[in-house]
């Protein structure tokens, strides 16, 4: 029989004013265990705790109960006071009669009333509950970031930096991500791969950082501390030890200048060979072969690449090479990308090639883009003198068919970025912004936005763009409201810019359901707490970093990463973690070996042994399951699963929660 | 710089306050008292301005209802000051007229017994400049 | 045995099984947000839908209570990932079987609530209690015995 | 059934199996028992007729322990319960020599007894080879019934004469589903909630927990059946627990839902005649409309549809409220 303390919390008045605090404690002190109970003002606090203390050793006390608030606040704080008096700190049970009981119920008498239920329950639990001991795991001292973009390198760098090594895993020939097609960078106007290319390059040089482009994660298993990861380098078709990054291959494909091969760095504003580097700072320095476009690959025929490379680095026989590397913490930082903008027939992005998207437009006025930096229309090569920007085209847009329900967060910066660079260079160019709202929260970013106004007379009109059609005359026809004046506008324009809404990097969603992450609607992956724990997935070990989360802009994905690197450091730190002991156990006399369990269970903590059991004094070999309790993380769908009842799970087994069930129902 | 441009320099001139800096926040429409006779509204003066629809401006009925009571001028965030800014449009139609928009003899023709002395004081003052 | 003006008194006993993730901090959230449901509503922690064995639900109508409700993560969300999955299956066959049998439909229920729904979480309590009163107190599986 | 007994004879002589498992004469004719056969004279008492409904692959679990291979003679849907123990581990199929025997419906006394007959002292034409009508020779007198009246319910919602696992099949069977699976489950599922209710506490109030149902059943083959364990239980005490007496038909069929291979073996051994498949059969008409069709033991590597899903599946208040009317 335990000998069970109960503590009833006053919570100041947050209790005591609807509970009658004294009569629960009259009312539970004669229930089965129970030797001692009192009240107190608040229990949490130092006199409470002490109070605790004291009773544990007074009474010698095998089990508590404390009525008070929610177990979710301070569950932790009373286990580690029974520990602090000697008591395993599992031999708790918080009755919580604040959150559930006096904050919900005006009636006094009802309130006492089902706190003493509840009470009751919790005392009935504690009577069946068992001292458990927290189990440990080692920490593999080494981290993995999928992504390699800012976020990813970011993160890496700061990890690296601390000592421990990293890999970055990028499914592109380059790292580099989205920032290195950027032109410049708002607020400060400084050029991105001016300040992306060093960063780059220190990734490439660091002594903790392996780099895996052109490669996927494959299969992710294991838990916190000790993933298991299979990385898929896909063949490059070119032995990087050996390519000297000298671009003579990429010059001479003859697909070239005839391959009809879009550029996907570019967007697809210009072509680019079958092997190729995705942009001149690529790192690593390394082509790869476009196998499905190469004309080796398709035909057999052709070969120049491998005849002109002077380091005979060109290998047509590559394979796709599976590395199994393990790792304690990962990072998930695959970024993002913009929508499809077929749904959106209205801005006419499919009809005219003079509309084109914000990336396109950073293409076009980068000095490496396929212009050279010179802004033209693709149509006819032509400058464009009077432009349209418009917002939220598919931000805000509640129609899951067409758009995302969430701002995009950049587009009105980046906007009034592109803005002024075109007045900058080309003075006389009209420019119009057509918004909904111009958000800019963020240090000098509303003085920025004022300065496109101000100095720079870009025109903002509040209001939607209803349609772009293109005219005859090759301009675009473009019907909006200004809603300040109350007016229809039709104006026409050389060019029509679409700020497209941002959505997760699609890739993200297989990423999550490997590493059992999870992720909201729209793809972003959730945090463990919105506010208190936002770069850290609510599956240990596996942090955010980037767009992956959410929109956000350069200065802000910077910061992400390296409060996501500080986290992955503080895992790495530790030589061990302390696993919740809260975990499924197999009753093995019990236990038929169905592999029910096993098919349910989330984490893979299930295996099947031959293992030699004493039955009534008959020995046997029976197939039973085997928990692995690294591995378990105590969901308890195994047990709910099991046909015999041979499943159960520690700290809220069968019989604890019946006995629950029937004290609520006595 | 267009015949537009010059007329919207002039009015910046003679305001003394950039149009370009307003943010449509709607205050001054908020505070002004001829708000029901007003067909464009104290916030749309700017974006007037800033297209070059001063030939709308100049015919609406706002333009003149403005009583220059200065609330708008008084609580603009951004220092626009939009009653400066319809001042400074009147006072360019009163200059394309020629110098004298009102005669003294046309006074007594226009004296009602619930016109204030001090607004004759000032339209001297402002149109006679 | 349904309602009539006489047991207009009756206050029904209801058990509701939270999994710890989702409802259990929507129903603290309910709490810190002071939206008031019935007393009749008695919460049990479970960590996961998913743990919630058909026993213990019959256990619960066997020893007098008048209804049970199941809160979990939406699906999608579970903290375990696929744990209400496999509680939405096995829910919705036993619900069709107590119905088979003859209990009224509505004794049971699940629904999904996530830590931030505090207002539905009291809105599903107050509308179960209700529809628990208009069924009057649970007879048939308290009795559906196999020996009389 | 002579040449199943050759063959039978011949398996263990050769040393293929060990031992075989059959059914032996019964002491009155209408109730044969399962059986183990070794030595040639054990086959003496072998039968093989229409009253062989007992479904043997459950005695494989303990069979197949044995030394050396034992030989099963399965029915067609008797296959069905055996890839199911297959699919949870329980047989080892290894020690299993699987005879499929052929079937032409299997019969069921207590159709004679309503017919008034009475005194039976011997009974012709059930032979797995027959075709003609049934005879009964009472002290009455002859009494005649066609095979088919007197056949099992189970019978008449035959799965079909397909066995789905087998070594060898010796015998022919012949069709005999004339009726819909389902008919007897919407037949209650139209009633109203109180005359269903009525219903079951009628049935039910006749269980004397005499645990046949339980033990015949080959998906309650745990090695230890939660009425017998007390962890369910707050207190630690015996099983005579008000809660398990109530809730066990709903429990004992929510532990075979999405195992049960629907073989009647519990309403065939039920003494008070109640008819427990309705249970089972109702989680199958479930499982099929809720889930996609789904025959427990058709497939061995088949994922049980309880410990499967799929993101968009019904909800659980979608699934009540659909048979009324």
């Amino acid at each position: 029989m335990q000998k069970i303390g109960v503590f009833v919390c006053h919570c100041g008045t947050n209790i005591a004013a609807t509970v009658d605090v004294k009569k629960v404690v009259e009312l539970v002190r004669y229930e089965p265990g129970v030797v001692f109970a009192d009240d107190y003002m608040y229990m949490c606090s130092e006199a409470g705790q002490e109070k605790i203390i004291e009773a544990i050793k007074e009474y010698k006390l095998t089990g508590l109960v404390i009525c008070s608030c929610s177990p979710r606040m301070h569950e932790k704080t009373f286990r580690a006071c029974a520990e602090k008096a000697g008591l395993n700190p599992y031999m708790v049970e918080v009755a919580n009669i604040r959150e559930q009981c006096s904050w919900i119920h005006k009636d006094k008498e009802e309130a006492t009333k089902k706190a003493v239920i509840l009470a009751r329950a919790a005392i009935a639990k504690v009577n069946l509950n068992t001292p458990l001991k927290e189990g440990e795991s080692p920490v593999t001292k080494r981290a993995l970031v999928i992504g390699g973009g800012i976020a990813g390198i970011q993160t890496a760098l700061d990890i690296a930096d601390a000592g421990y090594e990293v890999d970055i895993v990028e499914k592109e020939p380059s790292i580099g991500g989205r920032m290195s097609q950027f032109d410049k960078t708002f607020p400060t106007l400084d050029c991105a791969s001016c300040i992306l290319t060093p960063k780059m390059v220190e990734v490439n040089q660091h002594p903790n950082i392996t780099l895996y482009t052109y490669s996927e994660v494959e299969k992710v298993s294991g838990y916190v501390g000790n993933f298991d990861v299979d990385i898929r380098k896909k063949a490059r078709s070119v032995d990087a030890d050996k390519c000297t990054g000298c671009g003579e291959c990429s010059a001479k494909c003859p697909l070239g200048k005839i391959g009809n091969i879009p550029s996907e760095f570019d967007r697809g504003l210009r072509n680019r060979p079958a092997i190729y580097m995705p942009f001149a700072q690529a790192v690593p320095a390394v082509p790869v072969i476009d196998r499905a476009n190469c004309t080796y690959f398709k035909t057999g025929k052709c070969g120049v690449c491998a005849k002109i490379c002077p380091s005979k680095a060109v290998d047509y026989e590559q394979q796709d090479e599976i590395v199994t590397v393990k790792y304690g913490a990962i990072v998930v930082a695959t970024g993002f990308d913009i929508i499809n903008l077929d749904k959106f027939g209205e801005y006419a992005y499919n009809e005219s090639p003079d509309v084109i998207t914000s990336i396109e437009l950073e293409r076009l006025m980068n000095a490496a883009g396929p212009t050279g930096g010179h802004l033209e229309r693709m149509s006819d090569h032509k400058q464009p003198k009077d432009i349209v920007f418009i917002q939220c085209v598919g931000s805000r847009c509640d129609s899951e068919e067409k758009g995302k329900p969430y701002c995009s967060k950049v587009c009105c910066m980046y906007t009034a970025k592109h803005a002024m660079l075109i007045k900058d260079h080309w003075p006389d160019t009209n420019i119009t912004v057509f918004y909904i709202d111009v958000r800019t929260p963020g240090k000098n970013f509303d003085e920025f936005y004022r300065r496109a106004v101000e100095q720079y007379h870009v025109n903002y009109i509040k209001g939607q763009v209803g349609k772009v059609k293109p005219q005859p005359d090759g301009t675009l026809l473009v019907q909006a409201a200004d809603l300040l004046d109350g007016k229809q506008i039709n104006m026409k324009a050389d060019m029509v810019v679409l700020a497209a809404a941002i959505e997760p990097n699609p890739g993200v969603r297989k990423i999550a359901t490997m590493l059992t992450a999870s992720i909201d609607n729209n793809n972003f992956l959730t945090e463990a707490h919105a506010k208190l724990r936002p770069v850290e997935s609510p599956t240990a070990g596996i942090f955010l970093s980037g767009m992956a989360q959410g929109p956000k802009d350069i200065p802000e994905t910077v910061s992400q990463a390296g409060a996501a690197a500080v986290k992955v450091i503080g895992l790495l730190a530790k030589d061990h973690l302390k696993t919740n002991p809260c975990t499924a156990q197999c009753d093995t006399l019990l236990c038929n070996g169905c592999s029910t369990c096993a098919n349910v269970c989330p984490y893979g903590a299930i295996t099947y042994d031959d293992v030699q059991v004493m039955d009534h004094g008959l020995r046997e070999t029976r197939r039973v399951a085997q928990v692995n309790l690294a591995l378990c993380q105590g969901c308890g769908a195994c047990t709910s699963a099991c046909p015999s009842g041979a499943m159960d799970l520690q700290g809220f087994s069968n019989r604890q929660i019946t006995t629950e069930v029937d004290a609520i129902c006595r | 710089m267009t015949e537009l441009e010059k007329k919207i320099e002039l009015i910046k001139e003679i305001s003394g306050s950039d149009p370009y800096k307003c943010m449509r926040c709607g205050k001054c429409t908020a505070s002004c008292p001829a708000y029901s006779e007003m067909d464009i509204k104290p916030h749309q003066f700017a974006s007037y301005i800033i297209r070059g629809d001063l030939d709308e401006l100049v015919e609406s009925k706002a333009a003149w209802k403005c009583l220059g009571c200065f609330a708008c001028i008084e609580r603009c965030p951004r220092d626009v000051q939009p009653g400066k800014l319809v001042d400074a449009t009147r006072q360019i139609v009163a200059r394309q007229r020629g110098g004298d928009y009102l005669q003294p003899e046309e006074v007594p023709e226009l004296l009602t017994e619930d016109l204030p002395q001090q607004l004759l004081v000032s339209a001297f003052r402002r149109y006679r400049r | 045995m349904p309602m009539n003006e006489e047991n207009k008194e009756f206050r029904p006993l209801i058990v509701a099984f939270c999994c710890n993730w989702c409802s259990y901090a929507g129903a603290d959230l309910a709490g810190s947000s002071r939206l008031s449901y019935p007393a009749d509503v008695k919460i049990i922690r479970v960590p996961c839908s998913g743990r919630v064995n058909p026993m213990f639900i019959l256990r619960a109508f066997e020893r007098g209570a008048d209804g049970v409700i199941i809160c979990g993560c939406h699906p999608g969300d579970c903290h375990y990932s696929t744990g209400n999955y496999y509680a939405r299956r096995r829910m919705a066959l036993l619900f069709s079987m107590l119905e088979y049998i003859g209990v009224e439909n509505g004794r049971t229920r699940v629904e999904w609530c996530s830590a931030a729904e505090g207002a539905k979480f009291s809105k599903t309590m107050n509308e179960f209690c209700e529809k628990i009163k208009s069924l009057g107190e649970n007879v048939r599986l308290g009795d559906l015995r196999c020996k009389n | 059934m002579q040449e199943l007994i050759n063959r039978l004879k011949e398996l263990i002589a050769d040393g293929t199996v060990v031992r075989a498992i059959g059914w032996k004469k019964g002491d009155m004719p209408y109730n044969p028992e399962p059986a183990y056969f070794e030595k040639p004279e054990d086959f003496d008492n072998f039968v093989y007729d229409g009253f062989c409904g007992a479904n043997l692959s459950k005695m494989m679990i303990e069979a197949a322990k044995l030394e050396g291979k034992t030989a099963v003679c399965l029915k067609p849907c008797d296959t069905y319960s055996f890839n199911q123990l297959i699919r949870e581990h329980r047989v080892n199929r290894e020690n299993t020599y699987i005879i499929g025997v052929g079937c032409r419906g299997k019969l069921d006394i207590e159709k004679a007894r309503k017919e008034g007959i009475k005194g039976i002292k011997s009974i012709a034409g059930v032979d797995i080879e027959g075709d003609g009508d049934v005879t009964f020779d009472t002290i009455y007198g002859e009494k005649k019934m066609a095979y088919k009246d007197l056949m099992l319910d189970r019978c008449h919602v035959c799965k079909g004469k397909d066995h789905v696992i087998f070594d060898e099949v010796i015998g022919e069977s012949k069709d005999t589903a004339d009726a819909d699976r389902f008919e007897e489950v919407i037949k209650i599922e139209k009633m109203t909630p109180e005359e269903r209710f009525a219903f079951f506490k009628s049935e039910l109030s006749k269980c004397i927990r005499c645990n046949a149902c339980r033990n015949v059943c080959p998906a309650c083959s745990c090695r230890k059946c939660v009425f017998d364990n007390t962890k369910f239980d707050s207190q630690q005490k015996a099983n005579v627990d008000s809660f398990e007496e109530k809730m066990f038909h709903i429990i004992r069929a929510f532990h075979v839902a999405g195992r049960c291979t629907d073989c009647g073996e519990c309403s065939r051994v039920c003494p008070e005649g109640i008819p427990l498949h309705l249970f089972n059969r109702k989680f199958i008409k479930d499982i099929d409309t809720f889930y996609g069709e789904f025959q427990a033991g058709k497939d061995p590597e088949a994922q049980s549809p309880l410990t499967d899903f799929t993101f968009d599946d019904l909800e659980p208040k979608d699934a009540v409220g659909r048979g009324d009317k």
